[in-house]
Order: C-alpha cells, then structure tokens, then sequence
C-alpha cells in the first residue's frame, strides 16, 4: 500500500469516522479520538460529549489516546460479516490510560494463534481494510506488537 | 398493578424456511398462541410485536408488526413494535405485561419473530453486528470472536482463572443438544458428543461450531390477562408473570467496580417476585456461546464463581437434574432467530410448567421459572439489554 | 391509572447537520429536556426511544436508543426501543405515559431522533419506503406519489369531489412556511407565496416540491411524571396527558365501510380525555404532503368535508386565529425527521400551552391541544399506525 | 427485451417474489396471485392466510387474478427511491374482483400525463425493472392500457 501519510483526506474514508486521527505527514502520528473529563479525569478511547462518571455535559475534552497499549486479548474469527474476509484477527488492547479498545491487528501480523501473546506490547497503526465503490481505500485503525516494527520503541 | 397470567403460548420452529416470510412465521406463532389460550384474534386488545434484523435483512422496517398481524387477521388495535436486538422478544413481553398489569388493557398479545435465512450468511452476519453499538459492528466485530474476547466474558482468561478447559464448555453443548433433540421446535436435532463439539470447525478460538447458536428462522407468541380473568379462557393452569427486569448498560470504566449486569437484573427480578435463586425450579437463559452458560449461572446465583461445569457434571441442569437449564435446547440447540429467542423461551417455560413439554418435560415438578435473554453491546463495554423475567404456577 | 404530566420538553432543530450522529441529535434534545424539567439524568427511571430509519440509513440496528442515552448519561434504566414508522415519535411517548400512569416509574423519558442526511437522497427515499409493507416499497413506491393517489387520499378525486385546486393545497404551505419562518427549530426558514409553492418543481402531480415535506435530521425528548408531582420539579405550568391514542391499519376490502382510519383514533383520544373537536385549542397535525392538513381537519372533526381550505382562507388555523394548526410550520416547514417528528409535535404543543413559542406563540391562550402522528402503509390500504393524543393545561 | 415466456426461473429474479404468476410459454398468461375466501368471498389481490374479513385462517384460496383491470388513479413520481428511476408513473388499478392494486405502468406507455387517464381499461403485462448483480432481468408486474396493444382483448 502507499504509506497512510501520502494520502490525502480526499483520497480515503474513514472506516469509522471519528475514531481516529490520521497522520498528515512523516512527522505526523496516528492516535485514536478519546475524551477525557476535566471535572473527574475519566477517560474514554472515543468520542464522548457526557462524562459517563460524573455525568456532566461540558467537561469532556477531545484526547489523543491509544498510541501504545497492551494486548488483553486476541483470538481468530473465521466468520466475517460484509466487508471482511476471514480468518482475521479480533482484539482488546489495554491503553495506558486505563480503557480497553476493540480492534483489528495490522496486516503485518501472520494471521496464526502464535503470531500474538496476551500482554505484548501494542502500537496503533493505519491500514486499509479494503477499496470503497469508487476505489478509495477505507482506513482503519489496528494495532501489531511493538516488536514486529523495526523501528522500535 | 394487577397480577398478570399467560393463558397461551405459541411458537414457529426455529430452522431455516426459505420459502416462508416474516409474516407467514409471526402469523403460525400468533394462531397457536390464540389457540392455546382459546382466543380470539378479535379479543387482542392491544400487540407488542419484537424483531431485530427485519430492515437490514428483509427491507421492512418501522411496522413489522402491523404486516404480521394484519396477515394474522388482527388490525385496528395499538401495535408497538420494540426492538432490543437479542432481548427483543422478552421486552415485547414485558410490554404486553405492562399494559395488563395497568388496567389499560385486558388482554394483549406479545409476537417475536425473525426472518434470517436470506441467502446471504454474510449478509445476516453484518446484520447480527449491527446490534452493537455501530463504531463496533462497522470495526469488523464478529459476534462470536467478540464474544470469546471482551473484557467481560474472556474466555481464555476464565480458562486460567477457573482452570476451565474447552471440554467444559462442551458440557454445556451436550447438555442442551440432548434437550434439542426431544424438541419439535429445535433447529439442531442431533444430540452431540464431547468429540463432536470439540472436533467441530473452529469459529473463533475457544468457540467451536457446536458451541455457537446459529442463523435461524422463528417466532413465538404468548397472549396475557389479568390473572384473576385466567380461568374464563381455559382449564390449563396459568402461569403467572412474577417478574419481568429490563436494563441497559452502563459505561464499564477503566477499574468498574458496578455489579454485573446480569446479577444486578437477576436481583431485580427476584426482588420483585418474592423469590431468590434457591427457588428457581427451571430456566431457559441465553447461552448463545455455549460457555456463556456457565457464566450465567454463576450470575443468576444458581453456583459460585467457576463452579458452573459442576452443575452439569452432578447432573443440577440437565431435564432430570435438580434444576433443569435450558430444557428447549437453549440457543446453542433450539436455535436463536434473534427477535423470537425471548418468546421461545417463555413459551417452553409455559409448557415446562403446565406439565406439557413432552420428552423434554422436567422430571422436578417446575413452580417457579426464569428467564434470561440479553442482547447488543455497547462502546461502555455492556451488553445493550437484559432481561430477567420469573414465571410462576 | 395516574394521572400524568409532562415536565420538560426538549428538541434538536430540524435539518442538514451532517457532521452530527443519531447521538448527537439525541443527547442535544434529552439534556434539553432535562434541563427544561429541572432533573438530572439519575431523576430518569425508564426510557423510551423512537426511530425509524437508523438501521438502513445509519447501519445501527436494535439498540439505537441505549447507543443514545449512553451519550447521553443515562445507563442503567429500562429502555425500550420502539417503531411505528413516522409515527415512532407518538408511540414513545405513549410508552412513557403507561410506566408513570401505571405506577411502575415515577419519572419516564421519551426520545424521538433521525439521521436521514446520510449523502445518498435516494437511499433516503428508499428508506422511508421501507417503512411501508415491503410488498409496496420493492416495487417502487414512492410516498409522495403514493399519497397522491392512494384510494384514501387520492388527490386528484378530491379536487374533483371538493372543487379543491393546486392554489388550496398552496394555502397550507403559505400558513405553514409562515409560520416556520418565526420557528428557530424549523428546517425551513423562507415564508413562501402560493406562487413559490405552485411553482416549485412538480414532485407527483399535484404535488408540488414545496407541497411535500423533505428528508430532515433532528430530535426530541419530553419527561413525563406523576401529574400530582410536577411542582415539586418545576414552577412551569404543567401540561397533562389527556389522552394518547394508538390505532393500527385494519385491512379495507373492496367496498369498504369501516370508519376513517384517523377520525376513528381522534374519536377514540376525544373520549378518553373527555373532550371533544369543538374544545381544541390548538393542533400539530401529519402535514408529511401539505394537502393532508386539509384532509385531516375534516378527519378530526374540525369542519366539514372539503370545508379545510375556507378554514385558512377565514384565518381560523393561523396563528392568530381560532384554532391554530401546525404553529411549528408543520412536516412540511418545521421539517420531518421520521422518528422525531411526533415529539417534536409533542414539544411544541407544549410551549405553545405554556405561552413559551415566542413569535409564533398562538393568541388564543391555548389550554387543549392535539396532536395527530401517522405512519407507514399496508397492504390493507390503511396506514399502519395512526395516533391523536391530547395535552391539557 | 426478451419475450417474458422464454425465461426460465433461473433465468430471472422477482422484484416481489410470489406475487404474480411468470409465463411459462406463449399460450401461459401472467397473473396476480390473490387469495380468495372459500367462507365470505373477500377477495385480496396478494397472498394472505387469513381471511381479513371473517378472520378464518383455512379458508383462503390462491387464485389467479389482475389480468384485467380499471385505472384508478396515476401520477408521476419525480423521485425514486435506489433501482427505479425518475420520471415514472405509479399508478392504483382497480380489478373486476372488487380490490384495488398498486402497480407501476408498462414501459410501452410514454411517461406524459396524457398518457394515461383514469377509468381506462388496463392489462397485466410483466417487464423487467432493472438487472440485478449478477445480470439476470428483475422482473415486475405493471399495467398497460389494453388499446396500446396490437392484440386488443
Ligand atoms: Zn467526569
Ligand atoms: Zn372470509
């Protein structure tokens, strides 16, 4: 694939718009859209308007979240709604900040039950998960060890 | 509020029909259910009709109870149709129960069916996806991956933690495939052996095949008065409702430390019918991943943490045991057409009670009924609705 | 049965917002609401949802109202999900009635919303046909050319039974864009002339573009309580449920001579609130093509047959007038997002009660209001669901 | 296009399966699949199991029914919903047996008001509406005014 950061916002969609930043450059980086309350300090990994602690309606402020985590757990779907094609990989992966994230694992990932290990250290990348009607990659948000990058941490 | 009693029950096959629609399956479930309660169409007062996946599968959406009733003979009265993906059919009862138990209404009927067989498995995959919360179906979700994954279920992690193992869960497959096979209303008819569960296709590591509840077509009516009334329209003893707890998700925190969502409903509707889990005689809950049993039973209070293989291994669950669990076959072998499962399963606790359930009848003369019928799932990590309802003779 | 008040109402404009979800519509109207009562999100016990279109049009299926109050903060509570096509709205809030009037809640919560911008317009008309029998919406109907020539209606036949013209079919849209033009929630903002509306591209003949109302995102929510309770939450004046009525389609054979579909339901709301046509104050009505509002007087006991256009004509239904109709602008100004628009109907009548609808306030100091919400189209030629409900202050 | 009658069942889809009758040879007609009732005589020009006027639920009988019919009424629609495509007529027939029909209008007839006019005798005719994904006609039922057809009655 062309590297994320080549594309223009034109050039894509968003498998779940909202969710994610996409990066805009080489110095750019992917992050998922979390929010996080100024009141009581409780995090989401997405997009929320009502701080679902302390119930308040303009504390939540826009996060970059999800960068790195670690993998709570994984297993291999071989059933796959429209729009996927199985045997893929289904995750959770734990963030630093405390919540648990549903999500894909890169391409990069062998898709076999030893490729991954619960506890690896995860870091979120863009990838597209197919081409829409007019041919325009749909990006997602996935994750792949650490360690499967060669440029570390 | 009055005391409100099911006087019939009624129920479509769960299978695969290709040549019936949503409403030839509705209407055979209503005009057993008016049958069962020596009714008429023209005494419903009031219908609560529960369906699912009825717009993204079969393009009707908005009144697909209207279509199904109309086609049963039943027009002019309220309808409202409600949807609470798999709960659906046991909130359709609940509505019928309300309008009862109020005095708004004398009679109602409450109708779940759903159409899934379409020619297209991928398609009523995405569509059982499109119960949860959207930013989760449109991410790829898999019901039965995110099933064996999320944080709440885990199933590998319950595996470490309760020394549970794949031949376990498969207990729960043997268990309840027996029952099916006794059922005329199962889809899955084959009783199953530990080694055919576990050699069977791997769906999504624990899950095997034989552990997944399947696509399928069904529907299953019930039809409610005032219990007092019971008796004016037939000899068969009723069966009261005790209790029927409706709830939804609440966002699940980094750290939560909110009870379960299952035993905070479980314990709603004990509360509310007198009764605590000692007493439940019988139960159909929703083991649409067979190890999903195991946990609920531990969530209805029914066995201590990880205790669950237990039961079944002693024999507590099974149609002779103590207290039998999914006597039907439970999803995993009755079937689970999404918007009927909660109908189908008041409807086998009806016949369990009256005595009625043929060879797959409890051997422990059931009194007190539960069941459990949940669906959705939520960004905040819940499931989207549960339900706990007790049935009483 | 209780009596029962609504508290607060709330709502999200009528129109384009294409930046914002299902969720966001929702939230806006139900923190609205909860403002306007003067309770937090934990005073909600129960929860019902409106929505018609979100499963084709947004993908999200079955759990759409969770999805929304989770936004919202509200977890926890029963919520049930309910359809009845364009008239979702109505039956949410029927929904809400029965749990307080029933004693079961002391405090309900009904939320209407629709995403219908979703960038493809014939995805959207697609939709909206799917919320009549799917027998109808595969072959291509489409609602505005249905509605011109359904038996029922059938446009062209009354023009010649009543000597109607396409100028009185404008009259509705010249009063309605009037008003909308003084309503800060109205999609459509431009007082138009009959000679815009006569104009206007021809959608089905006689129906022109300004004649039909158009696809709309927006919401509403209204909290309900025990009558006797409201003081407690707020100094606004309360405004009670006299009555909600809900009827279904009852299949028309050739040759028919049952009761008008819509005068039967206003029968059956007038004598539940012990009122009568001649008492109403003030009405929102089912505008969704403007020569409706005509039709509709006549149904609900508000003139003769073919008497409606002299009713503009004589400035009764005008805001100024006797009985104002529509004050929002109606479906066709005020804008018709499918789920929403019965409680957007629902928080207009209660401003207008309250004296709070600002420049488009009603003069005559209204204290009996109605509402009239209808929806989808079956086989049988009726609609499939039909709702009169009435507020009293 | 094709004579109707020289499809075979797979050769075709139906827009509204089990709603009328595909020829299946020159001398076949095509038809509406009613339902009558062997009890009342209510009549419905679509497949029902219960009677809608004496709510019997064994005494409705498929009959064939639609081939002839009156305008009722008709406009047309300038918006159509995805597979049709604007201008089109809608029209409601009314048959001999008492019930009215929604139907559309054969491809024969001009899409011009003057067209069409209402009391005019009309015919059922089956045409394809489009093609569907894998090529194959989806075929539909629509009327025609019985003058527009060489063969008149
Ligand atoms: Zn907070
Ligand atoms: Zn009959």
């Amino acid at each position: 694939m062309d590297r994320v950061f080549d594309l223009r916002p034109n050039d894509y969609v968003m498998l779940v718009p909202g969710a994610f930043h996409v990066p805009e450059g080489p110095d750019d980086e992917a992050y998922l859209i979390g929010s996080r309350c100024r009141a009581c300090g409780a995090t989401v990994p997405h997009p929320m308007a009502v701080c679902p602690a302390c119930v308040s309606a303009d504390t939540m402020e826009q996060v970059a979240i999800g960068q790195r985590g670690r993998l709570y757990s994984f297993t291999i779907a071989n059933a796959a709604p429209v729009g996927f094609t199985a045997p893929y990989f289904q995750a959770y992966v734990e963030l630093p900040e405390g919540p648990r994230v549903f999500a894909l694992i890169s391409d990069d990932v062998p898709v076999e039950a030893d490729a991954l290990a619960d506890g690896m250290e995860m870091e979120l990348v863009i990838e597209p998960v197919r081409k829409d009607e007019q041919g325009r990659p749909v990006l997602t948000y996935k994750y792949r060890p650490v360690a499967s990058n060669g440029t570390g941490a | 509020m009055r005391d409100v009693a099911i006087i019939g029950v009624g129920a479509h096959p769960a299978g695969k029909f290709e040549d019936k629609r949503l409403k030839d399956l509705g209407r055979e479930a209503v005009w057993k259910a008016l049958g069962d309660a020596g009714v008429g169409a023209a005494d419903v007062q009031v219908a609560y009709f529960g369906n699912s996946l009825g717009g993204l599968l079969t393009g009707q959406e908005g009144i697909r109870g209207q279509v199904v009733l109309q086609e049963s003979g039943l027009g002019g009265i309220p309808v409202v149709n409600v949807e609470n993906a798999c709960a659906s059919g046991a909130t359709a009862l609940r509505g019928a129960w309300l309008e009862v138990a109020s005095g708004n209404a004398d009679m109602a009927l409450a109708v779940g069916a759903e159409k899934m067989f379409v020619g297209d498995t991928a398609k009523s995959i995405s569509a059982l996806a499109a119960d949860s919360e959207i930013e989760l179906s449109q991410m790829g979700m898999q019901f039965s991956a995110a099933y064996a994954i999320h944080p709440k279920t885990n199933l590998k992690g319950k595996m470490k933690e309760y020394g549970w193992t794949p031949a376990d869960f498969a207990k729960v497959v043997v268990k309840n495939s027996h029952n099916g096979s006794l059922n005329p209303y199962a889809q899955h008819r084959k009783p199953l052996a530990e080694e055919d569960v576990l050699t069977s296709r791997m769906i999504a590591d624990p899950l095997t095949l034989y552990m997944c509840s399947s696509i399928a077509d069904g529907a299953a009516a019930a039809i409610v008065c005032p219990a007092e009334d019971a008796k004016r329209y037939t000899d068969k003893p009723p069966v009261r409702i005790g209790a029927i707890a409706l709830t939804s998700g609440q966002y699940r925190l980094a750290g939560d430390t909110k009870p379960d969502m299952v035993a905070m409903t479980a314990g709603l509707a004990y509360e509310a019918a007198g009764v605590g889990p000692e007493d439940v005689d019988i139960a159909e809950v929703h083991d649409a991943m067979a190890p999903a049993e195991l946990l609920i039973y531990e969530r209805l209070g029914f066995c201590g943490p990880g205790e669950g293989p237990r039961l079944i291994d002693d024999g507590v669950t099974t149609i002779g045991g103590r207290r039998p669990v999914n006597p039907s076959g439970g999803l995993v072998a009755r079937g689970h057409p999404v918007g009927a499962t909660g109908l189908l399963q008041v409807a086998e606790l009806v016949w369990q009670l009256r005595g009625e359930a043929g060879d797959r009848q409890a051997g422990n003369n059931p009194k007190v009924a539960l069941t459990h019928n949940q669906g959705g799932l939520l960004l905040g990590m819940d499931s989207a609705a549960c339900t706990v309802s007790i049935l009483l003779r």
